[in-house]
């Protein structure tokens, strides 16, 4: 295990808080129509995906689904690249073409931002496969929701990950619900780190609002992955506070009551008590929430003056550079739109 | 085991609207009309059952099965896990025992993780098991593009369940269809995916209430009547259509507008008829061309069209790229009315009379 | 629990004696190219066949992948018609439409036969929903191979049938291989029975050679299942002896040591051994014996001398009778074959 | 990234036979072209790896991968369980970070279970996240119908993913095109899919020994040249086209064999230039014609052809019914060459010349 500062620390306090400053941020240019398509917030899960980020190494690799914005954010996209791929600019992480569900950032080994439930699942066992071809001492971290574990995906890649002996650590993030859906309502074993058994494979559960509870079971799962090649599942219990997508009230499913209590033990909150009780002062604390906000405006005035993806680049990116010749000689007769907009704005990237 | 008629009219209807004079009519959203349907079949019929995600205690993804949980309770109104293959899958064997489920299907896009049950399964019932047994399953779906849900979740595969033998494929453009197409689903004894649409769901139209109201698979209907050219389209493209044959009016262009209504079977009398009349075709789909629907049209029109084409005929269907996120690359990639204006433009503009 | 005779009885005897024979007869007439295809064996797994077959009511449903001759003789198919489709003619029990993999009886609540690797799994627990929906206090007895349970349709009727507690018993037909790979090169779990506690649902292994302790646990697991609607997996442990189908000589992935010890303790040879423990006179153990021989040569006889489906009905089944009006409009420019054998041929069963 | 040349030729060659006079051959099967450019490929690139069930320890399904595993070991020939969602998607994963895994499917018939892997991860990789990660993936399995192996097992999905942009789709015909195809997709920085043919497998045909002997993909070849009518396919129609062409030379009709040997990108200007000669076109595929790989290519003549041609296209490929398993009955849906026959008669008898 690598030698690193004691969770919670300040950084990791900013982390939170930024994201949940990002993730109030995006609600409100949603509203204004600055952001589109779906739109998923993670506020109430900051413990989960800052301890979990924390635990990484910088040649670890992630894999998430579409609640990305805040393991985007705690992995070091900034937040500037990351709002503006919201916003559907130039200079998103994803050159505006994936939005709020397809953020990623090769460099730093976050592999997307996928947006069919458990679809990254094999995709994220097949880098921890790459990992082991390549000798890399690296493992993966692929997250997932609750809901995400009654596809038929989980099943194959946690047999071929146990199987195989591979780098990886499946991450179940807990919220109590798969859109309206609660865990007891969905999965026949409520308990769903108990089913990594069945590939005998190492699993737990964690408090997902303990960000050192967090911290320490993510650090120790990826240092078995790295060193003994063991994959394991590990289910951080947590809870969002907004609706599934911000389309959604979020009011039909549970009670008024049951947010109310979550919000009442709020894991940022939590983080700032103990670090204050740690020794922090309240300036500090106030320093980092103030970088926050600011972070979060920057991003906002960054991603608002960034440019529209350029009209002739349409298809750009959809094939390697190499394969404009290949494609040439398939113009003629191309429906409308291709022919104008495909061909004509290039295929390479 | 046909628990209701199958009537198959011999002409395709000269309009899509439901005429007022034969029969009472109310007003309603698209959706509201698929609601519509799936309550009267609920109410007609025990062996009808709704199964998906979200359709009971969210009242739908889409609210299209708003209030059905609170009305019919859990066991007709069966909220799912995240889990396409096993529910898709377990609709088509209690469709083998009777029942007549209906599968709501989030979107068009989920039907990839349950292709096999779907191709492989409910579409090869009937003939691999020398008819004795059936599979009266409706799955239900929204197809197409917009409103920014980028490339994992804007697509239309819908000529590739109207390619598979097996299958029926009908695709509502109008809430009056919405209902008659859906409760003629129900009641067919074979495997029906009825492709709605996001952008359709709040369009609006009159619905006739008439509880026996049902609009046979396998009929287009002629959704506009005119004589320059032949707009042919299903599902929401048919309402991108029809505002095009408006535009084009203005500029002294009458357009007639085909709307297929069902893709398997598909109504080639009435396209054929059409281009006769118009001897010009513009084909419009919601999905990408290369290799959708309106290849197949095409292909067929051709054929039976042959002595009658004044211009080749042209197509129009989302750019052929993963759909991008960007507002103004998705504006640009969608088979958008001005694209259509477009390519009509250039039918015309290619005749050889 | 039904009243029944002991197990084993001399019928059941009977019906192991004519699977074997109908397998080998089948291998003759696949290399005298009377039968073609795909076309699976399961001489060897007589006791599991036919033990679970002897704990099924007739108004329980059975379904089954592709290795199904056996299956459908125990639940009485008649040999003659399910030699009839091995042949690919109009007598078959699929109307010859079907073939080796595809057999099926309706009317004894057979629902086939089915070719894709699990596929069966998901319309299996339909049909149990199905008997649940019309109050029927009937079970689905379905049947799967060993490499099936990597699928991912295992894992999503797992969790369907234990979250909605439906009548089904998943039959895992654990005969060592899947094609040419063994459990354990294919199941990181590979007690495979373990699985079913990811779904909380009752589970066992049983000597699938000993037809006794298969029919007790079949007919105890069916009971629950009808009376207390408790899903189950049930492994039973079998082996094949011919090759994964009749072009596999079944020798690449294992030894001819193996298959020899195997063969040593058939399970028929054990019935027989029971049976004439238990008192059964030579004479009758000879009478089933020649039985069965005389069912599988009149079966041949039968599906030799059976017409071919009339090629002008090449389309029949494919959808129902009413739809024949449906596809009248869609003749016009239709491919070449479509227009001739579908439309002229009629669509309706 | 790109480890080797993707060069693209300007003309279509005018036979499908490498020429003896330039490149070293020998005479093999399609399988072992197959074998050979695979063990070229993993001697050449550490990269490159084969996955699939039974790729290994049974030496495949279709013993295409016979001999490999002692070769090059269990990490790069390496054998999965069932579960062909899970390892398409992991190969997809691992082609992410650089590798360059070859899948084997047994059929394409089980490509429906892994259909999402391939048509919503594969495919959206390069455009939706900008370019920023390619995806060097090659699917190979055999398409097609034959041998009695019933509905399940019987089709082919060809225009699907050709009609899926981001992926590319190759299907080779001959035993040099199969080694060349596979060898040029193996280094494409893209995923492709490559399909064969069960009954492909057999045939017979000289194959460059040259290590550098690529095909360059979205070229079509011009496999046999004729004047009165352009017979197009792709895999293993197109033998059954040579065949075809063959019998028409007896009745004294020149037929040219175009085989498209690239599906996406599609090489519409091979196919135009041959139709404008030739001025008659039947198009041929092994799976049902409707919605399928004829139509666009049907839709795409009448487009650029349409004042060349003297009579409506036709198509032939197989019955539209799942495939049933009695001998006569099969015999009767595939495309078989007497059907063929029929259908090239029937396009020269429509001529309006
Ligand atoms: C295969 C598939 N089916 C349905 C959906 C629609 N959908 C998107 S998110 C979601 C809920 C997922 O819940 P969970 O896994 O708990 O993740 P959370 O949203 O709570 O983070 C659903 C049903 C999808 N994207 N993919
Ligand atoms: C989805 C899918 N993948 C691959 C195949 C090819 N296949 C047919 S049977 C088989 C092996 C199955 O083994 P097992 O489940 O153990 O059953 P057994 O043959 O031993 O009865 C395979 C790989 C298939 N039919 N379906
Ligand atoms: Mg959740
Ligand atoms: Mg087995």
């Amino acid at each position: 295990m690598a030698e690193r500062a004691k969770t919670p620390t300040l950084e990791q306090y900013e982390a939170m808080v930024t994201i949940r400053a990002f993730e109030t941020e995006a609600e409100r240019q949603y509203k204004a129509a600055k952001i589109g398509g779906y739109c998923h917030l993670s506020s109430g899960q900051e413990a989960t995906t800052v301890g979990t980020m924390a635990a990484m190494t910088p040649s670890d690799l992630l894999v998430t689904g579409y609640r990305c914005h805040g393991f985007a954010l705690a992995r070091g996209v900034p937040a500037s690249e990351a709002m503006a791929e919201l916003f559907g600019r130039r200079s998103g992480c994803a050159g505006g073409r994936g939005g709020s569900m397809h953020l990623l950032d090769p460099e730093r080994g976050f592999y997307g931002g996928w947006g069919i439930v458990a679809g990254q699942l094999p995709v994220a066992t097949g880098l921890a496969l790459a990992l082991t071809r390549r000798g890399r001492e690296d493992a993966v971290l692929c997250e997932l929701g609750d809901g995400a574990v009654n596809m038929g995906a989980w099943h194959e890649s946690l047999n071929l990950a146990a199987l195989w002996e591979l780098p990886i650590v499946y991450l179940v993030v807990n919220n109590v619900y798969g859109m309206g859906t609660s865990v007891s309502r969905a999965s026949a074993e409520p308990d769903l780190f108990k089913r990594a058994a069945s590939y005998r494979m190492a699993s737990e559960r964690v408090d997902g609002d303990d960000i050192e509870a967090v911290f320490d079971a993510t650090d120790r799962l990826l240092g078995a992955a790295r060193e003994q090649r063991k994959p394991a599942v590990l289910e951080a219990m947590t809870y969002r506070y907004r609706g599934h997508s911000v389309a959604d009230a979020g009011t039909a499913y549970r009670t008024k009551d049951e947010i109310a209590e979550r919000r009442g033990r709020d894991p940022i909150t939590r983080v700032r008590a103990t670090l204050a009780e740690r020794g922090a002062e309240e300036a500090e604390l106030e320093g980092a929430e103030q970088r926050a906000r600011d972070t979060v405006a920057a991003a906002v005035e960054f991603a608002d003056a960034d440019a529209e993806p350029a009209l002739d680049r349409l298809a750009a990116g959809m094939y390697a550079p190499t394969s404009d010749l290949q494609f040439a000689r398939m113009k003629p007769g191309s429906p409308y739109g291709e022919d104008e907009l495909v061909y004509a704005a290039g295929l390479g990237a | 085991m046909n628990a209701g008629p199958s009537p198959v009219a011999t002409e395709a209807p000269r309009t899509e609207e439901p005429d007022p004079a034969v029969a009472e009519t109310v007003r309603l959203s698209y959706r509201e009309a698929l609601r519509m349907a799936m309550r009267e079949e609920l109410g007609r019929d025990e062996r009808v059952f709704l199964m998906g995600e979200e359709v009971g205690v969210f009242n739908g993804s889409y609210k299209v099965s708003d209030g059905l949980l609170d009305e019919f309770g859990p066991d007709r109104i069966r909220d799912t896990p995240i889990s396409e293959e096993g529910f898709v899958g377990a609709a088509v064997g209690a469709a083998l025992l009777g029942e007549r489920p209906i599968v709501e299907i989030m979107t068009l896009n989920f039907l990839l993780v349950a292709m096999d049950q779907v191709v492989n399964h409910a579409a090869k019932v009937g003939a691999m098991f020398g008819g004795k047994v059936r599979c009266p399953l409706v799955i239900r779906t929204p197809n197409g593009a917009g409103n920014q849900l980028t490339a994992q979740h804007s697509q239309s595969f819908d000529g590739w369940f109207a390619g598979t033998p097996g299958l029926k494929v009908v695709a509502p453009a109008t809430p009056a269809d919405a209902k008659g197409l859906l409760k003629a689903a129900i009641r067919d004894d074979d495997p029906v995916l009825l492709i709605e649409n996001l952008s359709a769901y709040k369009e609006k139209g009159e619905v006739p209430t008439d509880p026996e109201y049902l609009v046979p698979l396998g009929l287009a209907a002629v959704a506009r009547e005119g004589t320059d050219i032949s707009l042919i389209s299903h599902g929401f493209a048919s309402v991108r259509a029809l505002e095009t044959a408006e535009r084009l009016a203005a500029e002294g262009v009458s357009a007639e507008v085909v709307d297929l209504r069902s893709l398997r079977p598909l109504d080639v009398e009435t396209v054929a008829a059409s281009v006769r009349k118009t001897n010009h075709a513009l084909l419009i789909e919601e999905g990408w061309p290369s290799f959708g629907v309106t290849a197949e049209l095409a292909a067929r029109i051709q054929h039976v069209c042959f002595d009658y084409l004044d211009a080749p005929i042209e197509r129009v269907g989302m750019a052929e790229v993963p759909l991008p996120y960007a507002k103004n690359l998705e504006n640009a990639a969608l088979p958008n009315v001005d694209r259509i204006l477009g390519a009509a433009r250039s039918v015309l503009a290619g005749s050889r009379r």
